[in-house]
């Protein structure tokens, strides 16, 4: 689960990292009051950045530096107007600008590989950092912390020289980084980068010029297996940026992704779920999703798959691909007849089902007069054969709906 | 012969009184597969699926009365780290473990402790392995192996049932058939498996089934390059039409800043000349063009 | 450095360990007042424990349960008068008295021989664990905790098995002993005791007999070479029975250990220390503490070890010992000659110095009429002939002191 | 030969630039070790040691640049414990640790740490080796030696200058002097030592200086009993006069609970027919006694 820059600072500053001081604003007028606030603090310069869970908010326009209050509401005004990547925004960040002397990257991410916590640094901070490693991959410093210990003092200083960050930042670089992988190891995170991480001028209470490192911007994912356990991190789940039919399906342990096409498949397994989307593309269809129903699966988790599925206008065909180990063949033939009875849109259905009690699954399903295919491919090339069909008559609705 | 399971398997379950671990248990009796003890703390003592195994309440000890070697867990995710830690501190010496859902975190934690314990986990989040005719454990319905010389490797479960029933109905027998898992931390990687294989004489081809996420199928491919020459083998990358950055049920399964993609995965397994399917029912005629005579 | 019984507790309630509740007093009226509230609470007996660093307490009479209030407070009193293997008795744990139905044993210590720390559990409880090891080995269990990890829960659950504790109490065992290993890494602990760790009978809200598991007595043992970290706990030291030369030594970061004999040993290095003292012994004197001034030691040091030695009246001879290898042999011998220069009491004097600057040191030791030794041996001997002359003379005062 | 330090012996100096650092280091380099590298965080790029050592900011980068095969730790306590898991990181296969006053708690997870990595430690909170001749490394003072055939292991520091110099001035010269602290997790024993100068074909005689506390001298005595039966060997122990419960001075010099006393430890080596001296001064007549022909 991604969560938006603000709520990955406040799980920075939990593990005592340097993070400058900021605002969540909904509108341009709470944006003008925190910049307000933000220069009578004594900042200079503010900054007004969206909060959206894409990339490249930047180079949509999404950040803007402002030298007074009315800046900052007219630059908060122009965000808010935006879409980045066909997400509205609706919340921004204010605080004050920070003086950057110099940028860099650093980050720590779950490896698979090397199935360790690699954390990696980098001077050329600010920028992308996959396009640091197309560019440059050399500039990427990487080791990889101690799967108990977290990563070390020394491994910290290492990656501090390596970039660059001896001499006065050395203590400061040391307590970021393990600061980083705490945060990760706290929060149950796959990722948390910071980038930039940089050395920013500051005045000093005695008035002197003082430069040290402080977190710019933080990116943290989560991993969605350990939110069990954090029930503080699920409530940032930004529903906001969530489609309603996500979190219908994650209420009903679905997995189900939302794509593009006319053919709606439920399969068992997220293998073959993708692999029947990819059978589905091949015959010349376009699949409407992923949906995998788990393993075992009764017939109340097939209706609630069917209403997902059909409550996409889209599709045009469904494409049922099941083969039965835990799940029972009977089971899900049962938990279609049900849930076809009762839709509120008739949609042609073809559908597969082998394994575990396929042959009471075949004929529950002849009785109630289902297509079915024998091999997958088969059931692919039919399913985009009826969404091409019913593309050119239109969609029906159900005589047989009771809703 | 075969790899990982096979007739010298002494099999505990562990979680073996809760529905999932009964229920498989009884397939894996069926099968032939030697279940010598089962654990659930607090119900050592007890018998269990029909009296035909004794259940303990720790693993050392059901190592200690039954020569326990291998260990299936199906407990759930909370406590599921732990039974890993639990089988690799009692000396088993190949855990697979069937739960869902485990945080990465513990994973790595508890990959570096059965490391440590020179133990061999597969998965989590996997099927298990079947040597048809010889042992299955996990959740692989045995139905669909028949007995044969091409061991299967792969991260996902249904789908490999698919691909293995392909392999059965052409007339394909299997060697071993192992599901690594779908998570990003696992025990075992496809290379891990290769390198088994490959050491394997009853083994004489190799199938390799991957989808979207991570890098492991082109280091096995790296690796297949260079040292699997000789021999046939056929491959699968589910995912083609996967978007980015979203999870694709499995945990691992995610292209990230456009790494990962199915179209890297092939690319690299044809340019270590494997040919990769279109389907997982067209992985039979490849192997057989690449040579294969079973 | 050893700690209360009470703040042992302490530690372990920190750790979410059930421990019955209990309050320390200073006084039998105050024992009384909390004994009222301990019943006032629901407590059908009370006990009252002296709070001593030293074993043994029920066998010299330090443990008394009361049937109320006016028992209590004689409890007290009599406890207060007591002394416990010399130490006098000036606190008191009071609370509600357990009812007991089955006494265990649990332990985690820093194992030497394995390098880990090492959890103990029997059922055997309420007994002194070194008995048990001597009559009935076998029935204590022990596992190594995983040196990252901690106390793993598999480990935790053998250890319940093995003692008996499954079933009911299984779950809670599990927390009791992966919470003295806890409390062992957080604090810095050498040694986590509970002694009994009890199933004890309550009364549920619903006034239904409950038994559960309750952490009765606590042992703890800090690691005083990682107390620099833990302010809070160096703040548990119990000055009142400490002997304030000893604290005088900690002050001056000189290893002193006061003994009974008569003959003071100065010396660099702990095993050599230990050496003198042995020699002194073999030669038929008694040493009079164990003193290492550490390595590199000053003349300033050297005094202060002199001040150290001289505060006991049983001292009538000094042995210096000094193996220079770091520490200088003319700056010790200068730190033996501004030390006598100004010391109250005049008592014979042996001096060894080799090593390091050694023949600067005899010169200087020569000119101002010290006794020295060459050999270890010859240095014992002397310093205990000298001691035995004193002993017949009588002790001195210094004539040369200025104080 | 000799063990732990050699003519092979490439050291570098972990906080080279500190007071006790340079100090040592400078006997050192007087002695003839071979000092190749200083470490002191933030310095690399110095010269020290009058510019006859070069100083790195991290380990890694010393072994890189100059070959250091061993460690020798002054850094102060609070530091010492990630220093030697900086040592054993950069594959420094030797590592002294002289420090003092290290959490044991700190040492503990250390220890693991070396082991896995294949390292190994002496101390911490130890004087250091010397193979006189060779090289020194620690704080043994090198004028106590002389070139010889005796392996002395010890947990002490100046009371083994003390064994060594009545050794020297006896006739009886040293092939390695160790000295394993006075600590009670400390990364090599006493048993690790024996075994180390039993494979050496250049020790022809061991002596042992133990002390209160544990049980390590007992230990080797049963390994000694067993496989050191030809050669000559002596012992010591300090602290037979010793109160129970009191640390004397070394964090791991205490008895406690009755167990770790001079008596249970002289007999164990008595037992084990190894002879123990009543004085330090002794042990040169012990071992002509026990055929000893230095």
């Amino acid at each position: 689960m991604k969560i938006q820059e603000a709520d990955a600072k406040s799980l920075l500053l939990a593990q005592g990292l340097p993070v400058p001081a900021w605002e969540v604003v909904r509108s341009a007028p709470e944006a003008r009051a925190a910049a307000e606030r933000a220069f009578a603090a004594g900042a200079s310069l503010v900054v007004v950045k969206a909060q959206v869970l894409v990339g490249g908010r930047g180079k949509a326009g999404g950040v803007k530096v402002a030298a007074d209050a009315g800046a900052a509401e007219a630059a908060a005004k122009a965000i808010l107007a935006l879409e980045i990547k066909g997400i509205p925004v609706r919340k921004l960040l204010v605080g004050p600008a920070a003086d950057i002397a110099r940028e860099y990257y650093l980050g720590a991410i779950l490896d698979r590989v090397s199935r360790r916590i690699v954390v990696m640094a980098s001077a050329e901070g600010g920028v992308e950092i996959e396009e640091v490693a197309k560019v440059n991959p050399g500039a990427i410093h990487r080791l990889e912390a101690h799967p108990h210990l977290g990563l070390l003092d020394w491994q910290a200083r290492q990656l501090a020289f390596a970039v660059g960050l001896g001499g006065p930042h050395l203590r400061d670089f040391v307590q970021v980084a393990k600061g980083l992988v705490a945060t990760m190891l706290a929060n149950d995170a796959d990722l948390v980068e910071v980038n930039p991480l940089a050395i920013v001028r500051e005045t000093a209470a005695d008035g002197s010029p003082v430069e040290r490192l402080a977190c710019l911007d933080a990116k943290i994912t989560l991993d969605d297996s350990a939110l069990f356990r954090h029930p503080a991190l699920e409530a940032l789940r930004d529903l906001d940026e969530e489609d309603p039919v996500d979190r219908q399906a994650r209420d009903e342990g679905i997995n189900f992704i939302k794509l593009d096409g006319s053919i709606g498949c439920m399969v068992n397994g997220a293998g073959l779920a993708m692999t029947t989307m990819d059978l589905v593309k091949r015959a010349g269809g376009e699949p409407a999703n992923f949906l995998d129903i788990g393993g075992g699966a009764r017939a109340d988790k097939v209706a609630a798959a069917m209403r997902l599925i059909l409550a996409d206008p889209q599709v045009t065909a469904i494409l049922v691909n099941i083969f039965g180990g835990i799940t029972r063949g009977d089971e899900v033939a049962r938990g279609l007849i049900e849930a076809r009875a009762v839709q509120a849109r008739d949609v042609p259905m073809v559908v597969r089902i082998v394994g575990t009690n396929a042959e009471e699954a075949a004929a529950l399903l002849e009785a109630n007069h289902f297509a079915t295919a024998s091999s997958l491919d088969d059931a692919a090339a039919k399913a985009v054969a009826a969404a091409g069909a019913a593309a050119r008559t239109g969609p029906l609705t159900n005589p047989a709906a009771d809703r | 012969m075969s790899i990982l399971v096979g007739r010298e398997t002494r099999l505990v379950v562990q979680g073996i009184t809760g529905r999932e671990g009964e229920f498989h248990s009884r397939a894996m009796l069926d099968y032939g597969t030697r279940i010598v003890a089962g654990v659930t703390p607090n119900k050592g003592g007890q018998q269990t699926l029909d009296g035909r195994v004794p259940v303990f309440d720790t693993v050392a000890e059901a190592v200690r009365e039954t020569g326990a070697n291998t260990s299936c867990i199906y407990v759930p995710a909370a406590g599921a780290p732990d039974a890993i830690l639990e089988a690799a501190g009692a000396g088993i010496e190949t855990i697979f473990c069937i739960t869902e859902g485990i945080p990465a975190l513990d994973m790595l934690r508890a990959v570096a402790v059965v490391q440590a314990a020179g133990a061999r986990l597969i998965g989590p989040n996997c099927p298990g392995a079947t040597s048809p005719g010889r042992a299955k454990v996990g959740i692989i319905p045995g139905s669909v192996h028949r007995e044969g010389g091409a061991g299967v490797v792969s991260r996902s479960g249904t789908l490999t049932y698919e691909a293995v029933q392909a392999m059965t109905d052409a007339g394909i027998g299997q060697s071993t058939c192992v599901g690594i898992g779908g998570d990003p931390i696992i025990g075992t990687t496809f290379l891990d498996v290769l390198k088994l294989f490959a050491a394997d004489p009853e083994t004489d081809a190799i199938v390799l089934i991957g989808e979207i996420g991570g890098s492991a199928e082109e280091e096995a491919a790296a690796w297949a390059a260079e040292h699997l020459r000789g021999v046939p083998m056929a491959a699968f990358i589910a995912g083609r039409t996967a978007p980015e950055g979203r999870r694709m049920g499995h945990a691992g399964a995610i292209i990230s800043g456009g790494s990962g993609t199915a179209a890297d995965k092939i690319a690299a397994l044809e340019a270590a000349g494997i040919r990769v399917a279109g389907s997982p029912t067209e992985i039979p005629a490849i192997l057989r063009a690449a040579g294969y005579r079973a």
